[in-house]
Formats: structure tokens, C-alpha cells, sequence
């Protein structure tokens, strides 16, 4: 691919913008050129700005201070729709579907094709033509007349980024679009992302996932606390020194791997399966180390900690604890015997986001910690909270501040406090990482090492190999419902893994992925740091 | 108005001690709070109007409130006039069993208590009450129906709307007399709750008419009903005559147009609303200053309206 | 799944339907005649009026409890019209009724939308002052008293009915059906075949998402409340008409009635799904067992208790059947 | 930013409160009377009660519009059971009162909730469901009679007074006021100090988190109807008691003015926000218009305009004074 985009003039210059929340001063005094033609990638750590700033550059917030200067031309827009009228299109960070609506009305949600002058009428069958040819274009797994709703997290991002590329849009705006991709998702993307730059269309593009940075990014700026601190080609930078601006200082030994001793068995599943979504899936976890899920997206990982965790009815099979087998009714009977679930969607299924952050904390060890049975006890809610805060060196104004506030990492960490403070021996975290960036990361591998060696057993379910290899001290790989391997230290690999995960898969061939070769390992190679 | 201040048979006056009424007050005018049943029905809204008439005729300030057919309100409207510190309280409670404790306290704090339209039989401190007897208005309906339906007799079909007392009392009423009265070839085969709305009257009454198209009559026990059933009988092209209750200026009107309206809707038992106000402000009036009231009842006889009435009474001239 | 098994799906409710109507064909032997199947169609159109509008306003994921009201006030506006003129002809008073409708409606309709999409009003307060309002109005314009003395013509549209035969003198399609099929079309061609009936699903859906795919959110709530709001004053102006006579207390709590029947038709009030054409299956269902109950001569009181078990069983009944598919 | 402006970020309703309370004392000289404050505090009782009962159904995220209907069902069945005993003692009274709002309560409430948590019906149509049903019930045991002549004990609950002065023979404190401050203390204790309360507002605030932190969300559910319908229940026992005699058709619409006062009072629609004691503002506010109102001798017409656009405007007020936060 070709670096340096044909150097013209800047397509889009935000000069001096600030904006500040109450209590936040989220960008100070940024000013940055994005150019045709080129892939412009956003760095920073959670909190840093990039969302706000993409956010001010599409119309969603108004800058407190500064200028946007699009196409030669000072603009204030007043809505996204302007920004969108000029060709400026954005697939934000957190998934903007409508469930309810079909494929098609997704992605031409606001620019339904109308019949005639007048537009009143709906083209529903050119609309629906050119959703199909779109998607068929990506290689996606479904069609336009699903609806939107019954496909998994990363079917919709499909949708996402069809919505932007069938748009002929001059400025595309991705905020971490592969976070819930797989590797052959993120390969179909990276084709769009070729294709559009052909086109001469501007790419900003953020990511926590700097490898992807090697056959993406022309260029890229590195925010932190909401301020430029560093402006480069990428072919004139190395990864550590982006790292170390990012951060602000250099981090040695990121994963800082651990030795564990194993120990009893905590956990056992014997031909666990649900029917349709996963079969006769046999593991043991053990005291004292972190047992690793690998597997592609849509591998069944997820379901089956939720039947492990009682939230989901599993069909057949048995489930030990310490050796005994015990049947939970529902996960309040899983928390009971000490088993903690941090699920893979923070904001769905994890968080009470309009909630203080302490109500997040204590809400499943309430009773257990109750006064006179019926009675919150509100000292040991303060007592509990500072001392995770501490521990967990979790950033929050205070107790009572509304958890959505808080930056990605705080918040996965509030998660953690949460399970731990409900004294879970066993701690099951479905992508734990995802959207937390390195600097969050190396210290949440940290919190799971005191856990382990305290004598917890982890079950991580990840997408991220490198954060597999670099943590687990033994992995078991799923692909398409099935347990198609087991892993311990010596074995692991990228290679062995990935072979596990998606051998399979390959034979089928078909989806552009398996159209060159053994692509699934270069990619992988291309995920996390 | 129609029909002049003397009719209400009078008994030998039994008046009962005037309590504790500021005596000082002679000369200055009365303060006197009138509750009606509700501001939503025709009926109590032409009292009211004649309250008010004739409390500025004799000069008494007239607080006037409304009900809304909730006894809790009426008992909280009874509250703040004793707290108001009136001198006298009327109401037109939503039924017999009215709102005792209310009263009983107004009475405690030395406010005598009046009642109108309807009665207030669980407690004995009502100072006097005047009101159409409804029962008696029942009766003359099913008199009048069987009068019209003649020798050849029919069918008859009743709208109620037995969440009113008073609406109830006129369908026992009915009922009552065409049990007793009633030929062999006259039978009530229909009887239906309107709930105060126009409309649902009009779907019962279509409904009835599908059911049996030679319906011979109707009573209506309120002129919401009427206009329903008027509706439904015109748009079904049937013959059936309606005999109104309440005695509104649209039925009066309604009946009056013999070649339209009129063709069903026939006769109207009418209650005096105007009557009613006038005579309770004159009780009311006269207790304040005097000490004793006519007679602790006095009913307000109803009466039929037909065409005749119309014309003879020239009401429609006004 | 089969095309027939989704359909059943989406329209249980259409198998409580057809139940009703077998019950009470077998029930009461007047129930199924022509005539009175004819009743019930004209008896539902009132409510189907409201019904309509409220599931624009349901599927974007707000609620109208004000349409009874509303409907009161434009019944009562359009017979003071009526009253101006005595001498009009026909078409001209049918102008007037629809004038009326559409202009309260508006009104009405804008000062709901407003206060939802500008002030962040909840509906279901924003919509409970205007129905306390609008029937506070109703009587204050009335002084409680009904509007009498219309135009004969007055009563064409609501209860006048085309073809007269031998057997229905008075003839055997009434005008109110007909009006509402055109209006039915029209709403269904405007909810599901353009592009604002596209993005009122899309702001019901998800109204974040609908913001920044540039979807005008508060036009298309303002739109839709004003719609709502036409379509309930229509039903008032229908009510006057059927009645020739104007009633401030009329359409008193129809708005349950109304959501109730949207309900059944399988609209969610989480926003987002629904159909007006489905709406009417609610409707019948409501029409249906009122005349039943009518003709059955069950007391009014039952009444009140069947119709609550029904409706909650209808719609326990629909959910299951989108369980299963779940 | 200041504990005193967070507070009346959170509390701008009492500015309307007070704005009103200084507005009718002004413009009438009984307003501001002792007497007509115990009036007001009296009045507001009832409407109080099914408030609080209301405020935990919506911070669950759930809507309950049959208060009115259970409250008026548990009245008539009180005044029954009450007929029974003539010679009871007070206490008995006491209980007998206490024991019909517990016993119907909690049949409905379970009614309701098992329809939502088990059934997954909407609150909005189980609730409407309950609502015509126990209406219909209440007219079919009385069979649309008043039920009276109750013992005059059964009065002391809803219209006694203590503590009797020269000025007010009837007795200064009224019982009904001391017995919703008992309540109301007590419900606030639960809401805010005890497990159940915190699972309530996690509820509302996310399910299915709830759940998988091992809440038994349908459980909660359940309680929390059964808890509604109990408040209401007791409501309608108190006006039976003030009335000393069973109105099958008491309460009636009761539900909006409770949804309205919740909502006054700060209470999020859409769950996890919310707390009785602010509610009691919002009805203070219903109170005192209608009070003041009725002193001032405007029309009852009017009253419903007025009150419609007053509750508009302070919700607008409360909107304003959140949004600037943002
Ligand atoms: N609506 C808001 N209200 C208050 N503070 C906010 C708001 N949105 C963002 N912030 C704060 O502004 C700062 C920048 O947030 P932003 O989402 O831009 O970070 P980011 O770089 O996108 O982080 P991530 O990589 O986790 O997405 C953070 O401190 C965040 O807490
Ligand atoms: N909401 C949903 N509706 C329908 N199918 C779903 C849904 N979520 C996931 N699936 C499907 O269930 C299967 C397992 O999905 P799951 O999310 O468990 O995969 P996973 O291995 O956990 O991937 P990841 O955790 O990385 O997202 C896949 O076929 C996926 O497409
Ligand atoms: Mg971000
Ligand atoms: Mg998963």
C-alpha cells in the first residue's frame, strides 16, 4: 500500500478545539490536518479525548473553544446531520443499531431512498438492492432483510461499517470498529478501508490495538489528558515510542507473566450443551492459575460461561464445584458458591450505568453483608468502596459519582471490585480488556496475577491471542461450539491456537479471508501489542 | 324558568332549634356554601344557576363547589367551608348514604346542614332537604310508557346509569310500576348502563334495535341517554318513542319539534331543577334567619312534559 | 419457520378473534346477523380513529393518554361551527367537521409535540395536562352544557349509511366505516411505504442512533403527536356527528381503550414495532365483545371484569406465542 | 457545585411549591389559616398514600393505573367486613381496616405482578386490566350501592381529629395525617435504608445486570406490586373511613394525580431514580391547587386547565433545572 497519501490540502482542520464537561477538561487546544487519501489514526489511552474529538468533528457535541474547518470552509454545525450532509460519517464507538429495524433500514437509516422528486414515497426495493450489494461486497454471513436486533455484536458492526461505505462520503470516522470484530471481519474491513482510500476519502481511525497500526495507518497523532502530545508519519515512529507517549512513561514487562502454582481443583463441566449454540463442552479449572478461552467471535465462548454462570439453561450436562456437583438454579445461587461473572458487554450487561459507582460495587454482596438481615449497612459500603479504590487504584471523583462518567478502564476495574468484594473464588471474565487501553491494561493483568496467587482461579474468555499467550498459564480452544483443543504452557502458540480455532473454518473457504492463504496467522499476528 | 315557587306540599313546620348561627350577624348578609353533585351534569348546573339567582335576589353570598359525584371531594369541599366559617351548607351529596363524618363535624363546629336533589339518610342532623322524589319519577316513566305503548302494547327498553343514585332510583321506580301496572302484552325486555356517555347509550340502543326492530319505547333515565338513543333509533329508521328524564332545555326543545325530534322523542319527565335551587336558597334563607324551615322534606314533585305542556306553558316562547 | 407460523406470530391476537366470534355466534343468535355485524364495524370506528393515531405515537416510543379529551374538545368545536351554519350544504359541512378536526387536532397535537421534543416533557405527563386541559376546556367553552340544535346534515357522517334494501330501510353501509377504511389506508400507505413511516420507527427504535444518522427526532415526535392528535379529534368530530348534538363529557377514559386495542395488535410500547392494520384486530376485539355482551344482556358491571380478563389474556396470549419464537 | 444547588437541582419542585403557597396566601385570607392547613394536610393524605405505593412500582421501572380502582374495591370490602361487626371495639375496627387493605392488596398486587414478572405483560395493560376488573368487581358485590351504616368508630381512621381547642371543637391533628406519617416514615426506611429498597432501585436501573448479580428480579417485581396495591388499598379504606360508608365508584382517575405527584416529586419514568419523601411535594402541589382553588371560588372548569398546565410547567421547571447539569 502506498504511505503518504498524494499530499494536497487538508480535507479537515480542527484548530484550537477545547471542550470541557462539568468536572472534565476532556480536550485542551487541539489542533490537528487530516488529509485525502490517507488513514489517520487517533492514539490515546481511555479517557484521553479521542471519542470527543470525533465526536466534536461530526456535530454530537459543540467545541467549547476552536474552529472546524472542513474543506477550506469554517463550519459550526448545529446536528450530525449537517456533518453528515457534507460527507462526514462516523461509526462511533459504541454500537449504533437499531434492533427492531431490518439490515437495510439500518444502513440507510436517515437516507431512505424515496421514490420520484418529491421523496415522500420509500424505495424499499432499491434500498434493499443496494444494502445486499454492500454486504455482499464486505463477504458478511447474513442479508439485508434480517433484522438488526438477532445478530451478534459483531454481525452489527458489519452493519456499522456497511452504513459508512455505502455512503460516498469524503470524511469516514472509525472509533474502534475492530474491538468486536474477528480476524476475518477486521480483514474485510481493512479491504473497505484500501477501497475508500482509493476513492481519495480522509480516514480517522482509533484503535487500542497498535499492531493494526503496521497495514492501516499513513499517519497518526497520540493524545493524552485531551492534549496532542505527538504528530507523526507512522513509518517514522516505532510502537514503543508511541506506547511511551501515549503513557507518558515506558512500560517494561507489559503482560509481567507470572508463574503460578496450581493448585486444587475449583471447577469442573462435563458435556456441557446448549442446544444450537454450543455441545458437549468438557473443562477443569484450577486454584490458582488462569485458564485461558480462546476461540473466533461467534465460537460459543461467551454462551457457554453464561450456562456455567446459571443465567442461560443448558440442556445436558454436569457442573462440579471443589470436586462436588452441584446444580444452580440461577446465578444467585452460581454467586453464592463464590463464582463471579464480568461479562463481555460493560454497558449492557455489566454496569448499572446511571448508578453511583458504589451501587455498582456492592449491589451482589448486599445481603450477605447485611445488618439485622434486612438492612444496608452503609459503613461497610464506605469501608469496602475506599479500600478497592485503593487497591484497584480505581479513578473515580468519589463513591457517589455516576459510574458513566468514568473512563472504560475505571469502569471494567469498578467491575472487578464489584466480584471481588462478593469474595469470588472463582472469577470468569468474558474480554475483560476490550476497549481498555495499554496503560489500563498492564495494570488489570496485575490485579488478575494478586487474584490468582491468593489462591483464585480465573477463566478468561479472549479474543486477543497475544493476551492468551501473555497471561494464561494454560488455554482451552473453542470454534463453532465445539472444545476443539487444549493447550498448556509449553504448547501454546499463535500457531497452535489459531490452527484450533479456525482449521475448520478454513476448509469451508469462501469468505474473502480464506482467499489468501494462511491469512487468519498474519492477522492474528496483527492482534493486540 | 318554569313552574312557580309554591308547588312542595307543605307540612306543619317542625322547626328544629336554630344552633349557635353569630345572632350579630342580622342585617349583614350570609355566607352559605352550596355543593352540587357535578359541574358535568346539565341538571346540577341549572340549579346552581337558580342558587345563584336567587341568593342575589336576597342577598346571600353563595360559595358554590363541585362535587364531581365523589363523596370524597364533596367531603373535602365540606371541610374547607367550615373552615371558611360559613354560616350554612347545602349539598346535593352523591347518594343516600352521603358523607356522614363531614357533616356530622360541620354540624359539631355549628354550621347547620342542608341537603338537596338527593337525601342524606345516615345521619340525623339535616337541617332540611328538597328534592325531587325520583322514585315517584320512575313511576310516572312507566306509566307514561305503558300510556304510550296502548292497547296493542310492545316492548319496552330502560338506559340506566346506576352508579347515580338518583339515575337508580328511577329505574327502580320503573321497574317497580311496570311489575304492577303493566298489561300482560307489555314487557321490559331490555335494560342497559349508559355510564353517563352519550355514545355508549347510542351503541346499546343500536344493539337493542338489532335485536328486536319493533322496540316500542325507551326510558331514558338522564337526557344524555335520550340523545343517544335518538340517535341510533333515527339511524335505524325505527319507530320507537323515547321518554326522557330530567326536563333540560334540549329535550324541551327536542319535543317541541314534533315533525323531527319529536316524532320519538315524546314526553320528558322533568325534575324542576330550577324549583330545587330556588326553594333550598328560600329554606336555607329563612332557617338563618328565623330559626325553622317549611317541613324537614320537602319534595319537589316531578311532572310530565309533552307537547301539549310545551305549548300550554309556552315554554319554547322564552 | 413457514410464512403461515410467522404470521400467527405476529397475529395470536387474530386467533382470540375469531374465537370471540364463534363464542358469542354460538351465544347469541342476533350476533352474526348482517345487520349487526354492521353494528359492530360502525360501533369501532370511533375507537379504531384513536386507536390509529395512538400507535404512530406508540411505536415511537411515547404513550397519548390526552385522545379522549382532545376528542371531547373538537366534537364540541366542530357543532359551534355547525351551529354558524345552519343553511350548509353537505359538502360544506363536511368541511367544517374536518376543518375542525384537523385544526383542534393540530393545535392540540403541537402543544403535546412541543413539550415532549423541546422541553423533555415525559408523554405521559405532558400528555396528562392536556387531557385534563383539553376536557377542562371542553366544558369551559359548553359551560357543561351539550351543543344542540345541528344541521340534520351534520349527523351524515356519523350516522348516516349508503345502499338502502328491502330488509335495512335506513340502508346498510354506514358512512363512518367507509371514512374510516380511507382514512385506515391512507395511514397504513404513510406508516409503512414512506419515508417519514420509516423513520417514526427509526426514533421508536432507537432515538440516539436516529439523532446521529441525521433524522430530525423532534420533528418526527412533533409530526407524529399532531397526527395523534387529528386522528383523536376526528373520532370527536365523529362522536358529535353520530350524536348530531356536542357533549363535553364525551369519549370519557377512550384513550385505555385505544391503547389497550394498539396493545393487542401486537404494537410494543417499548417503540419500534407495530402496525396499524393490526391495531384494527384490537379494535374488533374490543367492538366485539361489547356488542356480544350488549346482546347477551350481560350486567354492565360483568362487563367491566370480562373485558379486563380478556384483554389481559389476549395479550398474555400474544406474548407467548413471541416467546416460543424467541 | 454546592450541596444547597444540587439540592435544588434535585428539588426544584419545592421552589414551585413554595411559589404557590405564597400565590394563594396572598390571594386568599382563609389559605394561610391553621385550620385550612389541616384541611390541606388531610385532603393530601389519600393521594398520598397511593403515591408512595406508585413511587416504588416506577422506580422499577413499571407504571400501575389501577390504584383507583383497588383502592375503591379494598374500601367497599372493609365497609362489608366492617357491617359484620357493629360492636366492635376501635382496635378491631383498626384491624378490621388494616386487615381488608392488606388481605385485597395483596391479592391484586399478586395478580398484577405474576401477570408482568411471570407472564411478561406490559404495566401498562396488566395493570389496565386490573383496573376495569376491580372496578367492575367493586359494582358487581355492591351491586352499584353505597354500602352504609357503618359503626361510627369506623370513621376514627379517616375523619377523627385530636387534640380537640376552643376554636376547633372537631379536634385540631387529624388521624389520617398521623397515620400517613407513620407510613410514609416507614416507606422511606424501606426504600432507602433496607436491601429490598436497593434491589428495587437496581431493578429499575438494569435488569438484566440485576439478575446476574444474583437479584431475583421477578421476585422484586412481585413484592413491589403487592406493595402498590396494599398503598392503594389502604388509601381506599382511609375514604371509606372519612366517609363512614363504601363507594363502589370512589377514587375514580385517583391514578393520574398519584402518577403526577411521583413524577412532581422527582421520580425518573424510566426507572432507578426516585424517593417517596419528595414525592409527598408533588402532592402537596395537587393539594394545595385544588384548595386554593376552591377558596379562590374559580371555576371547577378552569381547575382542570389550570391544574393540567400547573403540573406542565413544574415538570418543565424540574426538566430545566436537570438539564443545565448536563
Ligand atoms: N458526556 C460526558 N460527560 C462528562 N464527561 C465526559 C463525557 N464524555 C466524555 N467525558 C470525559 O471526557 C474524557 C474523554 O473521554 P473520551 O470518551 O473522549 O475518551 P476516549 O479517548 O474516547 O477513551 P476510550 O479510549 O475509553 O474511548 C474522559 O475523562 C471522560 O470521562
Ligand atoms: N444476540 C444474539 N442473537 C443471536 N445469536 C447470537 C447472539 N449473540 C451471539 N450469537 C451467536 O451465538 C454464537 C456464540 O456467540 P458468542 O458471543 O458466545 O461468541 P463468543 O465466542 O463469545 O464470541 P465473543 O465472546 O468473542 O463475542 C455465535 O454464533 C453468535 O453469532
Ligand atoms: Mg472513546
Ligand atoms: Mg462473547
Amino acid at each position: 500500500m502506498e504511505t503518504k497519501g498524494v499530499m494536497e490540502k487538508p480535507i479537515l482542520q480542527v484548530k484550537e478545539i477545547t471542550k470541557t464537561f462539568p468536572g472534565v477538561k476532556a480536550l485542551t487546544d487541539v489542533s490537528i490536518d487530516f488529509y485525502p487519501g490517507e488513514v489517520h489514526a487517533l492514539l490515546g489511552e481511555n479517557g484521553a479525548g479521542k471519542s470527543t474529538l470525533i465526536k466534536i468533528i461530526s456535530g454530537v457535541y459543540i467545541p467549547t473553544k476552536g474552529t472546524l474547518i472542513f474543506e477550506q470552509k469554517e463550519r459550526a454545525y448545529k446536528n450530525p446531520g449537517e456533518a453528515l450532509n457534507l460527507g462526514i460519517s462516523v461509526i462511533h464507538q459504541e454500537l449504533s443499531i437499531a434492533n427492531e429495524l431490518s439490515v437495510a433500514e439500518n444502513i440507510f437509516i436517515g437516507r431512505e431512498p424515496g421514490k420520484g422528486k418529491q421523496r415522500f414515497l420509500l424505495d424499499r426495493r432499491k434500498m434493499e438492492r443496494d444494502a445486499q450489494k454492500a454486504l455482499s461486497l464486505m463477504g458478511v454471513n447474513f442479508k439485508a432483510t434480517d433484522i438488526a436486533g438477532d445478530l451478534s455484536a459483531a454481525q452489527q458492526q458489519m452493519i456499522e461499517i456497511a452504513k459508512v461505505i455505502t455512503r460516498n462520503s469524503k470524511l469516514v470516522i472509525m472509533d474502534e470498529p475492530t474491538s468486536s470484530l474477528s480476524d476475518s471481519e477486521i480483514e474485510a474491513l481493512f479491504k473497505q478501508i484500501e477501497m475508500l482510500k482509493k476513492n481519495n476519502v480522509a480516514i480517522i481511525y482509533i484503535t487500542h490495538r497498535l499492531k493494526e497500526l503496521k497495514v492501516v495507518a499513513d499517519r497518526i497523532t497520540v493524545l493524552r489528558d485531551g492534549i496532542v502530545v505527538k504528530k507523526s508519519l507512522y513509518e517514522d515512529i516505532t510502537e514503543s515510542e508511541i506506547v511511551a507517549s501515549m503513557v507518558g512513561r515506558k512500560i517494561s514487562d507489559y503482560y509481567n507473566k507470572q508463574q503460578h502454582i496450581r493448585k486444587e481443583e475449583m471447577l469442573r463441566v462435563e458435556g456441557l450443551t446448549v442446544k444450537g449454540v454450543f455441545e458437549d463442552v468438557s473443562f477443569a479449572a484450577y486454584k490458582g492459575e488462569i485458564l485461558g478461552v480462546a476461540g473466533l467471535v461467534g465460537a460459543g465462548r461467551t454462551e457457554v460461561m453464561e450456562t456455567i454462570f446459571a443465567d442461560k439453561k443448558k440442556a445436558s450436562g454436569k457442573v462440579f464445584i471443589k470436586g462436588k456437583e452441584i446444580e444452580l438454579k440461577n446465578s444467585r445461587e452460581a454467586i453464592a458458591n463464590k463464582i463471579g461473572f464480568a461479562t463481555e458487554d460493560r454497558r449492557r450487561t455489566g454496569l448499572m450505568l446511571e448508578a453511583s459507582v458504589k451501587n455498582n460495587i456492592v449491589l451482589p454482596s448486599l445481603r450477605r453483608k447485611a445488618m439485622k438481615k434486612a438492612f444496608v449497612n452503609p459503613k461497610w459500603e464506605k469501608k469496602v468502596c475506599d479500600e478497592y479504590f485503593g487497591k484497584l487504584d480505581i479513578k473515580t471523583p468519589g463513591r457517589e459519582t455516576i459510574i458513566k462518567n468514568l473512563s472504560g478502564g475505571n469502569q471494567q476495574k469498578v467491575i472487578l471490585a464489584k466480584w471481588l468484594v462478593a469474595e469470588s473464588e472463582i472469577l470468569i471474565l468474558d474480554e475483560p480488556t476490550r476497549g481498555i487501553d495499554v496503560n489500563a491494561k498492564s495494570e488489570f493483568y496485575n490485579l488478575m496475577n494478586e487474584f490468582v496467587d491468593a489462591g483464585g482461579c480465573i477463566i478468561m474468555v479472549s479474543s486477543e491471542l497475544p493476551e492468551i499467550l501473555g497471561v494464561a498459564d494454560r488455554v482451552i480452544v473453542m470454534r463453532e461450539g465445539h472444545l476443539s483443543g487444549e493447550l498448556n504452557r509449553a504448547e501454546m502458540s499463535e500457531l497452535n491456537i489459531m490452527q484450533l480455532a479456525s482449521i475448520q473454518s478454513e476448509a469451508e473457504s469462501n469468505t474473502p479471508r480464506q482467499a489468501d492463504g494462511a491469512s487468519n496467522l498474519q492477522s492474528s499476528k496483527l492482534r493486540g501489542i | 324558568g318554569c313552574g312557580s315557587g309554591d308547588s312542595g306540599a307543605k307540612e306543619s313546620s317542625a322547626g328544629t332549634d336554630k344552633k349557635n348561627v353569630s345572632a350579630e350577624e342580622d342585617g349583614e348578609s350570609y355566607r352559605v356554601g352550596f355543593i352540587v353533585g357535578s359541574r358535568e351534569h346539565v341538571f346540577y348546573n341549572l340549579i346552581e344557576d337558580a342558587i345563584k339567582e336567587k341568593c342575589d335576589e336576597i342577598g346571600i353570598e353563595a360559595l358554590c363547589y363541585d362535587g364531581e359525584l365523589d363523596a370524597n371531594v364533596q367531603s373535602n369541599h365540606i371541610e374547607n367551608l367550615v373552615a371558611q366559617d360559613v354560616d350554612a351548607i347545602a349539598l346535593a351529596t352523591v347518594d343516600a348514604a352521603g358523607v356522614g363524618p363531614a357533616i356530622e363535624a360541620a354540624d359539631a363546629a355549628g354550621i347547620p346542614v342542608f341537603t338537596f336533589d338527593s337525601p342524606c339518610t345516615t345521619v340525623d342532623c339535616i337541617v332540611c332537604h328538597v328534592g325531587t322524589d325520583n322514585v315517584k319519577g320512575g313511576e310516572l316513566g312507566a306509566q307514561e310508557c305503558i300510556r304510550l305503548l296502548g292497547d296493542k302494547g310492545g316492548t319496552a327498553g330502560i338506559i340506566g346509569n346506576p352508579a347515580s343514585s338518583s339515575c337508580l332510583d328511577r329505574e327502580n321506580g320503573f321497574l317497580d310500576i311496570m311489575e304492577k301496572e303493566a298489561p300482560d302484552n307489555v314487557e321490559v325486555s331490555f335494560n342497559g348502563n349508559y355510564q353517563g356517555d352519550a355514545n355508549i347509550a347510542a351503541s346499546l340502543v343500536q344493539d337493542w334495535l338489532t335485536a328486536d326492530p319493533d322496540l316500542g319505547v325507551i326510558f331514558a333515565t338522564g337526557d344524555p341517554a335520550c340523545t343517544g338513543a335518538l340517535a341510533s333509533i333515527k339511524a335505524a329508521g325505527a319507530d320507537t318513542l323515547i321518554v326522557g328524564y330530567d326536563g333540560n332545555p334540549e329535550a324541551i326543545k327536542a319535543i317541541y319539534a314534533q315533525d323531527e325530534d319529536g316524532k320519538w322523542w315524546v314526553s320528558e319527565i322533568s325534575q324542576n331543577p330550577p324549583l330545587i335551587g330556588s326553594t333550598i336558597v328560600e329554606q336555607v334563607y329563612k332557617y338563618l334567619k328565623t330559626g325553622k324551615v317549611d317541613a324537614k322534606n320537602i319534595p319537589i314533585e316531578p311532572y310530565i312534559i309533552t307537547y301539549e305542556y310545551i305549548v300550554d306553558n309556552n315554554l319554547m316562547s322564552e | 419457520m413457514g410464512k403461515a407460523k410467522e404470521w400467527s406470530e405476529k397475529n395470536a391476537v387474530v386467533i382470540v378473534l375469531i374465537v370471540l366470534i364463534i363464542f358469542f355466534g354460538i351465544a347469541n343468535s342476533t350476533f352474526l346477523t348482517p345487520a349487526n355485524i354492521i353494528n359492530i364495524t360502525a360501533q369501532m370506528s370511533i375507537n379504531a380513529m384513536l386507536t390509529i393515531g395512538i400507535t404512530f405515537v406508540i411505536i415511537t416510543g411515547g404513550i397519548d393518554i390526552s385522545v379522549g379529551s382532545v376528542a371531547a374538545f373538537a366534537g364540541i368545536f366542530s357543532a359551534y361551527i355547525g351551529l354558524k351554519f345552519p343553511k350548509a350544504p353537505l359538502i360544506g359541512i363536511l368541511g367544517i367537521q374536518l376543518g375542525s378536526a384537523i385544526f383542534i387536532g393540530t393545535i392540540c397535537g403541537a402543544f403535546i409535540g412541543i413539550a415532549i421534543a423541546k422541553f423533555k416533557v415525559v408523554p405521559m405527563i405532558a400528555t396528562l395536562a392536556m387531557m385534563t386541559s383539553a376536557r377542562g376546556l371542553a366544558y369551559v367553552v359548553t359551560d357543561g352544557q351539550p351543543v344542540y340544535g345541528l344541521p340534520n346534515k351534520f349527523a351524515w357522517l356519523g350516522a348516516g349509511r349508503l345502499i338502502t334494501t328491502e330488509k335495512m330501510k335506513n340502508g346498510v353501509i354506514p358512512i363512518i366505516t367507509i371514512f374510516l377504511v380511507i382514512i385506515l389506508i391512507l395511514m397504513h400507505i404513510l406508516l409503512s411505504r414512506t419515508i417519514f413511516g420509516r423513520h417514526v420507527y427509526a426514533v421508536g427504535s432507537n432515538e440516539k442512533v436516529s439523532h446521529l444518522s441525521g433524522i430530525n427526532v423532534d420533528a418526527v415526535k412533533i409530526k407524529v403527536h399532531i397526527l395523534c392528535s387529528i386522528m383523536a379529534a376526528l373520532g370527536g368530530v365523529c362522536v358529535t356527528s353520530k350524536l348530531n348534538n356536542g357533549q363535553p363529557a364525551a369519549c370519557d377514559t377512550y384513550e385505555m381503550y385505544a391503547i389497550a386495542a394498539t396493545v393487542l395488535g401486537g404494537t410494543s410500547l417499548l417503540g419500534g414495532i407495530g402496525s396499524v392494520l393490526r391495531a384494527m384486530f384490537g379494535c374488533a376485539i374490543i367492538a366485539i365483545i361489547n356488542n356480544g355482551m350488549n346482546l347477551m344482556q350481560i350486567s354492565s358491571y360483568w362487563q367491566k371484569v370480562i373485558m379486563g380478563m380478556i384483554i389481559l389474556v389476549a395479550v398474555i396470549i400474544d406474548m407467548a406465542q413471541k416467546k416460543e419464537k424467541k
